[in-house]
């Protein structure tokens, strides 16, 4: 397997900065990150728009999936015969074994996760700030049941954590933020938000790094957020 | 001391009003429902229940809390779409919540079970689920000290218990058992499957010192290998490669 | 990134001068001899290695020590009947020696593997061993605050790794395997057997996920069973219970 | 399994005071440790002379032993064909396997006596205080090479911490101390002292309840542990 380290594709953080006019439909966002990840890499998709970049990692790039209900190795959405109840996903969806794969139980799954060893992880996000700050877990709203599960884990685990989500909510209220409004799931952790309108990649700095932008200018995107600094990748 | 016993009712008796009770499971997978509904039965009140999640819909843990047995409930994610009784009864202000981060729920109850007094956890620091707990940098990254979670009992559900109380568990209905088997004083455990000989002692998973109780209650886990076996031994197809072991791979080669 | 490779020397070339090692094994069971030798051969020094032990007699780890390439080392007992190179090396203060409790040596480990900050341990209060430590007492009993220990790499053996890194142990030779894995940047196994098939998934002890690169270096282990399974394959007497697995035992019934 | 409770010997805590007029043999004391220990019992049985103690352990009794190396059940020392350099205790000793056996890594393995999960532990010992205090692994010479081991995970791991050892050194100079003045293993951690001459019952408070004494009287025990409160059991 030594000649997976030459298939490594270019890496983000190298790319120029590039536009087009129309914003990203989710399945082309999907495949965005998909092929960010790096072959070979142990990856965990978040439920959800999240789990959608499945559907463009291939085969032949030997990721594994984890999930945090003790397994590595998972694959397709079980169906019809080879449903088993005591096989599914975080998102208590069926779902099917790979060759390679491994159970384990919970703190192990979580000392996984903790300790580093995921390469990747794609969440969702209800706000994230220019530090990489994540609000994924709640909006705060009073008298709301609170539930966490194991995003706050799932934030500070891997060694790269995306944030998956659009840059503008229905509402045009914009998510990434100079500071959350929402409660945090975890400080600093977000390394880049891949959204429809934009990828963006953050440092602790503050200063966002632009490296696409699809139906939305460089000065359309400052405009909207005053309070942010942009540059634009490559620059 | 191992004790193999007939009923779930029997399996549960010991528990007495104001326990903590480790419940396994995450979803329906590893959910001991049959010991859950013999706690309901039991008439145990004022209980502590740690679980995932805090009942779903009509049955096991949710009816626990609809009767307002449930004090206190320490779970990661107690809102679903179906978790009505504990909403309700959260808003009455008739439950008590623990809301703790899932990796930080299994970390501590490990923590029980191996004898670490506290611990750094770099989960949820800088959230409300910190606020009030002492918080350290230790190299440069923020740590939050936790604490352990023990259980007076531990109620959870295995494949399969050999005569040593030794077990193993079926894909991801692993989840929180070995954990929770570790950090109760007393572990009840339900099997689809109590085994005349002893497992493989490399494949056990939870080793019989930390089993107390077990009651064999089968529940259709597994029935697909059972099937699978079954045809192998009448001389059908060959094993799938998954139930090899590995010096059953090597001798092949 | 998993890599098999042919050689010991290739599979050590990576460690570099300065590095911190942890090597496995608890005695000879589960010591990896050859990726030791080939450390030694590899040039590589001013090591801080952390082992249960500190080198035996004129062997492995004993050489290391003996040619001074060890700058420091983390264990629990460096003094036996045979440990002479160490003993020389540690008068002549050649040698630094943090000497660690065994179980507080694996729990500082399996704490890197698991990004646990630190934690309190009642191993070694109001021992030399824990002077200059935080302690803290908590809920009447009394620990002290113990701190991650991290490899650079660390060198174990297992019995046998599949093609996606997974590893099974043979019996005691597991100790200290599985926890170095999870606690360096880089982990190298030597193996007996490379599999060509996937393990069990429910028999994997070391997900691949904590195994970068592999050797397959046949020393003799578990050539019993290996002989058990080839006589079973060729229609000889039924294999011994303790190979079966759980499915295989309900499926007799 | 459930009968066992009923085997349960009547436990040393309510035994009367006895006495014989010889000091026990090694043989004779493996056996007093033996007969205490309850069925169903996991045991850990410290390198050297504690080891004996198994000789007396009868299979009915369904007692079960770890070793910290990994491992529950294990049998008596391997012997020809049943050597394997992978099956050893942690003395180093080849041993074999029992049914009922598992297997498990050094952190789990002290995690499972750090827990509180064995039900005793027996250890030799340099000294012990009046109110449980343990020295067993070092003399403290300067020079030394110093070395530990598991001795202080075990010292503090089990639910009944027994030393076995002799009452007196071979020079005649006592092992039950006021205080230690070797470097300690463990505080507080010593329940009952087993040796040739005496069976003792230690406790927080520092008085020591005298279960046994042999080939010597309670005048001459006191004489000899001035500054120890002794009491006899059952008094």
């Amino acid at each position: 397997m030594s000649e997976m380290s030459e298939q490594t594709t270019e890496t983000a953080d190298v790319q120029a900065f590039r536009s087009t006019d129309a914003p990203l439909t989710q399945d082309e966002l999907a495949r965005v990150i998909a092929d960010d990840i790096a072959p070979g890499s142990f990856v965990n998709l978040g439920i959800g728009q999240p789990t959608t970049v499945s559907n463009y990692l291939s085969p032949e790039k030997k990721v594994t999936l984890h999930t945090e209900n003790g397994m590595l190795g998972f694959g397709p959405q079980a169906t019809g015969d080879q449903v088993d109840e005591d096989l599914i996903n975080a998102g208590k969806i069926p779902v099917t074994e790979l060759p390679g794969a491994s159970y384990f139980h919970h703190a192990d799954s979580f000392a996984m996760m903790r300790g580093g060893h995921l390469d990747v992880c794609v969440l969702g996000a209800y706000q994230v700030s220019a530090t990489g700050d994540l609000a994924n877990w709640s909006t705060g709203k009073p008298g709301a049941i609170p539930a966490v599960g194991g995003a706050m884990d799932l934030a500070i685990g891997a060694k790269d954590t995306y944030v998956m989500m659009d840059l503008f909510t229905k509402k045009g209220d914009r998510k990434l933020m100079a500071e959350c409004t929402f409660p945090l799931t975890g400080v600093g952790c977000v390394s880049r938000i891949y959204s429809d309108k934009a990828v963006l990649l953050l440092d602790p700095s503050g200063v966002v790094t632009v490296r696409e932008l699809h139906g939305l200018t460089f000065e359309e995107l400052q405009d909207k957020h005053p309070d942010v600094r942009f540059e634009k990748a490559g620059a | 001391m191992l004790e193999f016993v007939d009923t779930a009712a029997e399996a549960v008796s010991r528990i007495t009003d104001g326990a903590t009770v480790l419940i396994g499971g995450f979803g329906n997978a590893g959910q001991p429902m049959e010991l859950i509904d013999a706690l309901m039965d039991s008439g145990a009140t004022g209980l502590t229940v740690v679980n995932n999640n805090a009942g779903q819909a009509d049955a096991g843990l949710a009816l626990l809390i609809k009767e307002r047995r449930v004090a206190k409930i320490i779970c990661s994610f107690p809102r679903q779409s179906d978790s009505w009784h504990f909403d309700e009864a959260y808003r009455a202000g008739e439950i008590e919540l623990e809301l703790v981060p899932q990796g930080n729920l299994a970390e501590r109850m490990r923590a029980a079970g191996a004898g670490i007094g506290g611990f750094f956890s770099p989960t949820g620091y800088g959230t409300q689920l910190a606020e009030g707990k002492e918080v350290r940098e230790i190299d440069g990254k923020h740590y939050v000290l936790e604490s352990p979670i023990r259980g007076d009992f531990a109620l959870i559900k295995a494949y399969a218990a050999d005569p040593y109380g030794n077990l193993v568990y079926r894909k991801t209905a692993r989840n929180f058992g070995p954990v929770m088997a570790t950090a109760a004083a007393h572990t009840i455990v339900q099997v689809d499957e109590v085994l005349d000989e002893p497992l493989n002692p490399e494949h056990v998973v939870t080793p019989g010192i930390y089993v107390d109780t077990v009651v064999g209650i089968p529940t259709g886990s597994g029935v697909k290998e059972r099937e699978e076996r079954e045809a192998l031994a009448a001389g059908r197809p060959k094993p799938c490669m998954a139930t090899k072991t590995a010096a059953e791979l090597a001798a092949q080669k």
